[in-house]
């Protein structure tokens, strides 16, 4: 295969200093190439062996448990830490594409000072003579702004200001001020706590998208996961109460679409109707007096009875758990809402038991905006002489009306650590860059509790002359004579600031081997022990505000995969789509579809929302989720600067914030605004990676009912048959290609524990190797002939193992983590908006969005994660001409893209739809459409060939992987165990909802839920035998109290 | 300074032949001159004509073309051809597809059947080529253009003893013209 | 005139399929000279005379995919003291001080596409010669075999109910 | 257009008006088309060459930049190339199927449009047999197609129905090509004596293979014909077959069904007639051969295209109640989709032109209005081209699963394909007219009245 060397090793060889084979491009022999091997041998690190560091994630304020694998001292990967109590092994969208902000083309190469508006390269030596003499000049004016910093380095910039005399302010676009200050009111905590969804059996969300962003998403997920898993006795149930249906949202089983501020208001007509009727207690009843499910009902739109029923559900699965957060809690009753929301939790003894505070969430001392604001005002005033900002943007994630960049305009002299040109910088004066996390070593406070210890995992990308923000504050420091207490490197001021911890855990142990366990584990945690939680009063609940005149109310909501606009800057985050909307690469208002109607919109068209802040122009998105009265965007877009991948893309939902707090918090109040929609003028694309969201009954996502789950045996039984369990649309459906009554158990017990189905089952009596699976059971003469088993003939005489793959639609939550794990482990080409909507995206693993049922009410919203199914029969396989895709002995459908000639018919065969093919060379560095520019190939997986123009490829199983794996074995002379490795789609499942291994194996996870309950094929009457067996979704029958 | 070239090339000096070429009209006439030539023991002539006439074939006693030998032995060397391929290129690197049979007869049968057309046909070409002599280089007897037209040539080859003879009988039997070569 | 251009035009024909053919099944008409090196390493003294291990400078070949090419210092953990007069050890030490990587050319040749795993084949118990050749004879290494596909398939089919290391001919095992 | 050409290949031949036949007239008549062209000849010809390379040019784009400088994208991963494809092969299907198949049913009318037919044949399989060889993506790789030894001991797979078509089609451009060479050797022959002009008078002697009609040739000739004819046959109806189950054999709903066979060698003798009537109804009236090929002539070719026009839509209803009333909802949904989604002109134009139009050639006075045949000869091929383009990308379109169903849109790139196939197809077409005899003189002599003395 002709196919071009894209990342050109010896590039990093250069930087590392390891000789290898390099990579000659083609077969014909390239000019003779220059091998470099060490000068001096490292012990640790070999050519083509993978070293795994663990470390601490920074890109979001969370900070969860990470390992990240190096290749030649390259990190080319991000996975969960599965020690680390915040993560568990998970790892969210954003957090896999940290690897991108590391190698971003567009980083800052080396310290820059602006003169008139162009950027003159400096010395790091100028740079900190000049800001040393500045130091001096604005002596007690310093002001230095971070984003949110629990570990060493808040402690490093606390003694900083003190030195230099001014403020160190932490500044987060989501602080969950109201939160925190609700708990502060309602409890005497004034902490973010921990959700326990795990714990609980029936979820109610207040706006709270905790599958997303809020709090510790993949945390959340994991715990959600467990919940939904149980289905005994209506338990598992989850509302959502939201006037827009989130991606979390989307998860529900019943959709309560509540006028925008009405969240409180419901909230406290469910406690109305638990106390009215005696279901729980513990405050006096008079607070929530006023708020009669009548009344309620006419704020809120939300029926009377509905409220009624909620409550008792609510408090009849006890332990049962309201979150409020996220969306809903950034407006101006924030606070109020979540007083409320605890208030209810609290009237069913939630609190302690799903609603902990054992971990809190580190989030104090993040200034809220109103305080952010003053010291903008400070800014304005001249009371700032120099300003520093690391790993915060106010100037984007600040709304106009704020004022940041004229009050900045007034500083004399401003810093920026940043290691992209972002708004913020745009705005400084010297750039000093940092080193990425992943080069740099810090700590971080994770939760209470959690010591995570960040380390450095690679040298810094010698492209880039950055330096760690703490060294440079350190030298800062000593120059300007207050740092003398300091050591010269961080790292050791670090490692100092761990010695507490040492004398706390050491356990005996010297502090080096401590350190170096702590090292290697990313972290100490301990059970902090849990406080007493009171009831110490509720602030006064009034009725919603709203800002500004319009029909209609705004809803702000920060993106699953940009979060405040951070990720915006990576592609992959670019052209993951956004999982409501199916969009890429952009920003869009999402109205109801007889909103739009009657504005005379469709779907892509441009639409004008004018807020008292500010209008702009989007593609509208028809969303029949939304409330007719309500116009949701999301935050993320619109930088005008940050980098070639961030800028000038779609719109920054900030300027439509109108000018109002909430007056308990401080915090900014993203909802409330009133806006007025028109018909747009100018033409703006709306890039859609999935258009069509019926399945057209193909039964592509299946779901079963929970009766019919119960029924079990019997639904499974004469569902082997082949006929459908009764009950509702697209149910089981058993495929006819198994013996009848394959996979049945006893169900009488089961459904009586909770969690039965997270366990695996055991393997049944009437057990049968599957038709498709490799038959390491069968006779040898059977296994000989073809006509007996096609899949053990000639060559394949060794063969062991059927690799497989089970995916649970019903802990599917549809984050998407999946996808970005793919396109960094496969290097998988960013292709752009234009590509996508064309349909060539280039994605191995897709999450299909299937909306069944979109309306207040029962919801029904499913989510597939699509990839190549690997069918036993494959489609694809016989039409090839060439070979190029054929089955192989462990029954992976493989792909040779080296001798794929690109006829294109495999594609077309293929019932799934998920072959992609290498339209344009993304390979050539040549071409304008290369994927991977300088140093994004740093990133490239050495493992995985890159394709070029005209080949087909598509999902291997991770190949890579498995033959590591297989050589771990052979060379420790052992036999492969279950679940040694697996794939990068379900290593980063945040709620292992993608289970990965040998249906060979009888005793392996995947072969017990590849033939448990729950069981289908997709297009099972094709008879492909695919090798990703799914599990169906449990769909409850919301309008019953959540009784199955 | 091509075009001479060329007219060497395609006018070559007429060969010397010995024979008497008689031309005919009437396809009748032509075809009892030949069976009458033949009686008087001129069994080696031959007749050209720019079609082929059944009384003159008649009139040769030809009998079926041997081709269809040639091109049945060239049908069943493709078809075997074919089939020996399929099974040869599976059984040398046995590669599952689809989950179907490494050796099944339809898909074999395809290419077995394309290869016998393909083979079967280029070998009628060549036994058609060899057995009516073509490409002819050299000429056999005096030709004439009007025989790709309308008339019909009887060519005897014979000595200059017999010609005289010839040309009276052939005259005798129709014949427009008659040229003596001695 | 004809029947000799003829025959002429049957032989050309003849000559020309030969050499396609036999060159399209990689058998070696290849030079046995290898590129010049920045520094005459001579692998016949090193790995012949001396007896050394390949992998006493290799040692990459056995635990991992790859194999290293030795650092400097590897080489100066002799040379500090041996032969540090020859003007090659003149040259090798110049490098060592100058803190220069030496930049060797490289000899063999696989495309990207291919993965091929030393340690597997290694621990297989796959002398290094039989791919490499008589190295400890070449005082310049050149590329013995074609390394091409049709090289490896042949061993590999030979292999495949070795009872001991079992090869396998799944294009996966080389290509993904 | 001939009236005013300055005869160089031949002597004394003037322009022929309408008058009987006799051998040597019949010589003379069917060689005065070969002569030096004239300026409509050139004009014509020189348009079709401009267009020729602006397709080449972008084709190269494609082959430098990849296939994605068309408009194809999943699930549309094959469009107008394979379309074109189709449609050519389809045409090319006529020629051997008039020539062999009416040749073994002896039915005489066949001689006077034969070698035209044949000639469209070869040149359609050439214009074809481009589209699979340029589809791919990575051309350059193309050989890998065909199974020969080579080092990586690789094979092709015999089991693709792609691969079937590799055969298939090179079989049938290697035999229709022999087919129609061998046919030209006596006509040649007759070329030959009469070029005047060296180069040309050499051309004929290298075609001819040095033929004079002797009796030992006529005899081995007619032996061979009659072998090519019963190859040929069989021949036509398993290209098509195969090329159908490039479909046929794919699950793609729209695609998977046992009709396809029928149903395509149907459709391809359709638009092959109907492109051999737009071919003689122009060559007839331009170079005046209304004597050699008759009205009649005419309105046999014309009652062909009824017929098949007849088998064709048969078929399309077929396929329609198969979707009804058969289980699938998938295909009952491509079908819906077919007639009434977002490609719903496509299949209008082609159920139109396919089935509605050619309902006019029941009218005997239709038949023989030469205008008429012509105006239908066209539809009848546009129709066919939509057919291929229908079944392929409303199929592909409305794949399995709906979560990446996206609609193509077609390019500049297609655009010139689709244009460039027919420029290809008439720059060949264009040379054949002035070059070789388009007309078969010894078979339609073999027609005329042999003279005899003793009366008939």
């Amino acid at each position: 295969m002709s196919d071009s060397v894209v990342f050109n090793r010896r590039d990093f060889l250069k930087l590392v200093g390891i000789g290898v084979a390099g990579a000659a491009a083609g077969c014909a022999k390239p000019p003779a190439e220059k091998l470099i091997p060490y000068l001096n041998a490292p012990e640790d690190i070999l050519p083509g062996v993978a070293y795994f560091y663990s470390s601490t994630c920074r890109e979001c304020p969370v900070g969860c448990g990470i390992v990240v694998k190096t290749r030649e001292a390259r990190a080319i990967k991000i996975e969960g830490n599965p020690e680390h109590p915040i993560g568990m092994g998970g790892l969210c969208a954003r957090g896999q594409a940290g690897l991108q902000g590391l190698y971003d083309p567009d980083r800052v190469k080396s310290p820059m000072m602006k003169q008139g508006n162009a950027w003159k390269a400096v010395t790091w030596d100028e740079a900190i003579t000049t800001v040393t003499a500045k130091l001096a000049e604005a002596k007690g004016k310093v002001l230095l702004v971070t984003g949110n910093e629990t570990g060493s380095f808040r402690s490093l910039a606390g003694e900083f200001v003190a030195g230099a005399g001014g403020q160190h302010v932490m500044y987060e676009p989501f602080a969950y001020e109201s939160v925190r200050a609700a708990n502060a009111k309602t409890f005497g905590i004034g902490s973010v706590p921990r959700y326990d969804i795990g714990a609980a059996r029936c979820v109610v969300s207040f706006g709270a998208d905790f599958l997303e962003t809020f709090a510790a998403p993949t945390n959340q997920a994991r715990g959600f996961a467990a919940m939904r898993t149980k289905h005994d006795d209506g338990a598992g149930h989850f509302v959502a109460v939201e006037p827009r249906l989130s991606l979390t949202g989307a998860n529900a089983d019943e959709w309560v679409a509540v006028r925008p501020g009405g969240e409180m208001a419901l909230a406290l007509g469910m406690a109305h109707v638990i106390l009215a009727e005696g279901l729980g207690s513990g405050v006096d009843a008079g607070l929530v007096s006023a708020f009669t499910p009548e009344a309620v009902a006419n704020s809120t739109d939300v029926p009377a009875e509905t409220i009624q029923r909620l409550a008792r559900m609510f408090a009849k699965h006890r332990p049962s758990l309201a979150i409020a957060g996220g969306i809903a809690t950034q407006s101006a009753e924030g606070t109020a809402l979540v007083a409320a929301v605890n208030l209810l939790n609290f009237v069913v003894g939630n609190i302690g038991a799903t609603v902990k505070f054992d971990r809190p969430l580190s989030f104090d001392g993040v200034a809220s905006f109103a305080q952010f604001k003053t010291h903008i005002d400070a800014m304005a005033a001249g009371d700032v002489g120099l300003m520093f900002v690391h790993g915060a943007n106010p100037a984007y994630a600040t709304p106009k009306w704020a004022g940041f960049a004229a009050a900045a305009a007034k500083v004399p002299f401003k810093v920026s650590f940043t290691g992209v040109l972002d708004e913020t910088a745009e705005l400084c004066d010297l750039i000093l860059p940092s080193t990425h996390a992943l080069e740099s070593w810090g700590d971080a406070e994770s939760a209470g509790g959690v010591h995570s210890l960040q380390q450095a995992s690679m040298r810094p990308v010698t492209v880039f002359n950055a330096r760690p923000v703490g060294d440079v504050l350190i030298a800062l420091g000593k120059a300007a004579g207050f740092g003398a207490a300091w050591p010269d490197a961080y790292f050791d001021y670090l490692k100092a600031r761990w010695q507490p911890l040492h004398a706390r855990y050491g356990a005996g142990r010297d502090f080096e081997t401590f350190w170096l366990d702590v090292v290697k584990k990313g972290g100490v945690w301990e059970d902090a022990a849990t406080p007493a939680v009171r009831w110490t009063g509720a602030p006064a609940f009034a009725a919603p505000q709203y800002t500004g005149t319009g029909d209609f109310s705004l809803l702000i909501a920060p993106s699953s995969h940009l979060y405040d606009g951070r990720g915006a800057n990576k592609p992959w985050l670019q052209e993951t789509p956004d999982m409501t909307a199916k969009a890429v690469w952009g920003s869009w208002a999402e109205i109801h579809p007889e909103t739009a109607a009657k504005l005379g919109v469709k779907n892509g068209d441009a639409l004008e929302v004018a807020t008292d802040a500010g209008k702009a122009q989007l593609p509208a998105y028809l969303y029949a989720g939304i409330r007719k009265d309500v116009v949701a965007v999301s935050l993320g877009q619109g930088h005008t600067a940050f980098g070639r991948y961030a800028k000038d893309r779609g719109v920054n939902a900030l300027d439509f914030v109108a000018q109002a707090t909430d007056a308990a918090s401080g915090a900014l109040a993203y909802q409330g605004s009133k806006a007025r929609l028109a018909k747009g003028t100018k033409a703006m694309p709306l890039y859609l990676q999935q258009a069509e969201k019926d399945q057209h009954d193909r039964e592509i996502a299946q779901v079963i009912p929970v009766a019919a789950l119960l029924a079990g045996a019997v639904g499974v039984g004469h569902a082997a048959e082949g006929h459908a369990v009764e009950g509702a649309h697209g149910a089981a459906k058993f495929p006819g290609h198994y013996p009848a009554g394959f996979g049945v158990h006893e169900p009488a017990e089961a459904m009586t524990r909770p969690g039965k189905f997270t366990e695996p089952l055991a393997r049944p009596d009437s057990f049968q190797t599957p038709a498709h699976a490799i038959t390491a059971y069968e006779s040898k003469e059977k296994a000989r002939s073809p006509r007996q088993n096609p899949v053990d003939v000639g060559s394949y005489k060794h063969a062991k193992h059927r690799w497989a793959m089970s995916i649970d639609l019903n802990t599917c939550t549809g984050c998407a983590a999946c996808v970005v794990a793919c396109y960094a482990e496969n290097n998988i080409p960013v292709v752009g908006p234009e590509l996508i909507k064309k349909g060539r995206e280039m994605a191995w693993i897709r999450i299909d969005r299937f909306e069944e049922k979109l309306a207040p009410g029962a919801n029904d919203v499913r989510f597939v994660p699509m990839m190549c199914q690997h069918c036993g029969d494959a489609p694809c396989e016989m039409v090839c001409p060439v070979y190029a895709t054929y089955h192989n002995p462990e029954g992976l459908n493989a792909q040779i893209y080296n001798r794929c000639v690109g006829t294109r018919y495999c594609s077309n065969n293929c019932p799934y739809k998920v072959r992609a093919f290498n339209w344009f060379d993304y390979a050539a560095p040549e071409k304008t459409t290369f994927a991977f520019p300088e140093p994004l190939n740093w990133q490239l997986n050495p493992d995985v060939t890159v394709r070029s123009k005209g080949v087909m490829e598509k999902c291997t199983m991770c190949i890579q992987r498995i033959l590591d794996g297989k050589g771990h074995a052979k060379d420790e002379k052992r036999e492969l165990t279950d679940g040694e490795f697996t794939t990068a789609c379900a290593q980063s499942c945040p709620t292992q909802a993608i289970t990965f291994g040998d249906l060979a194996d009888p005793e392996a996870q995947v072969h017990l839920k590849s033939f448990g309950e729950r069981r289908y094929w997709v297009f099972e009457d094709l008879h492909t035998k695919p090798g990703v067996t799914y599990l169906q979704k449990i769909q409850r029958d919301s309008m019953s109290e959540g009784h199955a | 300074m091509l075009n001479k070239l060329l007219d060497g090339l395609l006018n070559p000096p007429p060969p010397k032949f010995h024979g008497v070429m008689g031309i005919w009209y009437y396809v009748d006439d032509a075809a009892d001159a030949v069976k009458m030539l033949r009686e008087a023991g001129h069994k080696n002539l031959n007749v050209f004509s720019p079609v082929p006439h059944h009384e003159i074939e008649h009139a040769l006693e030809q009998g079926p073309s041997l081709v269809r030998w040639v091109t049945a032995v060239g049908g069943f060397l493709g078809a075997t051809g074919g089939f020996a391929l399929c099974y040869y290129s599976i059984s040398s690197w046995p590669l599952v597809i689809g989950g179907k049979e490494l050796f099944s007869l339809p898909p074999f049968t395809v290419i077995g059947y394309e290869s016998m057309i393909l083979i079967a046909g280029l070998s009628n070409l060549l036994g058609m080529l060899a057995l009516a002599r073509l490409p002819q280089l050299k000429q056999v007897a005096p030709y004439d253009p009007r025989f790709q037209e309308d008339r019909i040539g009887i060519w005897v080859p014979c000595d200059a003893a017999t010609a005289a003879r010839l040309e009276s009988m052939m005259k005798g039997h129709g014949a427009e013209e008659v040229q003596v070569h001695a | 005139m004809k029947k000799t251009f003829a025959i002429v035009l049957v032989l050309v024909t003849l000559v020309a399929a030969s050499v396609a053919f036999t060159q399209s099944f990689g058998v070696q008409m290849g030079d046995k000279k290898g590129p010049t090196q920045p520094i005459a390493y001579s692998h016949e003294t090193h790995a012949g005379k001396l007896q050394m291990d390949c992998r006493y400078c290799h040692y990459g070949a056995s635990k991992s995919a790859w194999v290293n090419i030795p650092a400097v210092s590897t080489c100066m953990g002799c040379h500090k003291i041996a032969l540090t007069d020859k003007p090659e050890i003149i040259k090798l030490t110049a490098y060592y001080d100058r803190g220069e990587p030496i930049p060797w050319v490289k000899v063999h040749y696989l495309p990207d596409h291919v993965k091929f795993n030393h340690k597997r084949h290694v621990l297989a118990e796959i002398a290094c010669q039989t791919c490499h050749g008589p190295v400890q004879e070449m005082a310049v290494v050149y590329q013995y075999s074609s390394l091409k596909m049709g090289w490896c398939v042949s061993c590999h089919r030979d292999n495949l109910d070795n009872p001991k290391f079992p090869a396998t001919m799944d294009c996966l095992a080389c290509h993904h | 257009m001939s009236t005013t050409v300055k005869n160089l290949a031949m002597d004394g031949v003037n322009d022929v008006a309408d008058r009987p036949l006799d051998q040597k007239t019949l010589n003379s008549d069917v060689m005065s088309m070969i002569s030096l062209p004239g300026k409509v000849w050139w004009t014509i010809f020189i348009l079709d060459l401009v267009v020729l390379g602006v397709a080449l040019a972008l084709v190269r784009n494609l082959i430098v930049h990849g296939w994605g400088v068309s408009g194809f994208m999943r699930p549309v991963m094959w469009a107008v190339d394979i379309t074109n494809f189709v449609f050519w092969v389809g045409i090319a299907h006529c020629g051997t199927l008039v020539s062999a198949v009416l040749f073994l049913f002896r039915s005489h009318f066949r001689r006077a449009v034969y070698r035209l037919a044949e000639a469209m044949t070869v040149f359609g399989v050439l214009t074809a047999a481009m589209f699979p060889a340029i589809h791919t993506g990575r051309p350059w790789f193309d050989y890998w197609l065909f199974p020969y030894p080579n080092q990586r001991q690789l094979w092709t797979n015999v089991r693709s129905p792609l691969e079937w078509d590799v055969f298939a089609v090179n079989t049938y451009l290697t035999v229709s090509s022999i087919f129609f060479l061998v046919g030209l050797i006596p006509d040649v022959a007759a070329c030959r004596d009469r070029a005047k002009h060296p180069i040309m008078k050499l051309l004929y002697t290298v075609i001819s293979f040095g033929w004079t009609g002797a009796n030992y040739q006529w005899k081995h000739f007619y032996g061979a014909y009659l072998f090519f004819a019963a190859l040929a046959t069989p021949l036509v109806f398993s290209v098509h077959s195969v090329v159908s189950w490039d479909f046929a054999m794919a699950q793609t709903p729209g695609w998977h069904s046992t009709l396809f066979a029928p149903y395509f060698v149907a459709g391809a003798i359709f638009s092959g007639v109907g492109m051999v009537i737009f071919l003689l109804v122009i060559v007839r009236k331009a170079y005046n051969m209304q004597h050699i090929v008759t009205i009649d002539h005419m309105e046999k070719l014309a009652k062909l295209v009824l017929l098949t026009s007849c088998m064709v839509g048969y078929s399309y209803l077929t396929e329609f109640f198969m979707a009804w009333y058969g289980p699938n909802k998938a295909e009952r949904d491509v079908f819906w989709f077919r007639a009434t989604g977002h490609y719903w002109w496509a299949f209008w134009i082609m159920f139109s032109c396919n089935v509605v139009f050619p309902m006019l050639l029941w009218m005997k006075s239709f038949r023989r209005n030469m205008t008429a045949l012509l105006v239908l000869s066209i539809f009848v091929n546009i129709g066919m081209w939509f057919e291929r383009f229908v079944i392929i990308v409303t199929s592909l379109t409305r794949s399995l699963n709906p979560a990446n169903w996206f609609y193509y849109k077609i390019s500049i790139t297609e655009c010139a394909l689709i244009a460039g196939s027919f420029a290809w197809f008439f720059m060949f077409f264009l040379i054949f007219l002035r070059v070789l005899p388009s007309f078969s003189i010894a078979e339609i002599k073999e027609t005329l009245p042999m003279p005899k003395r003793r009366g008939h």
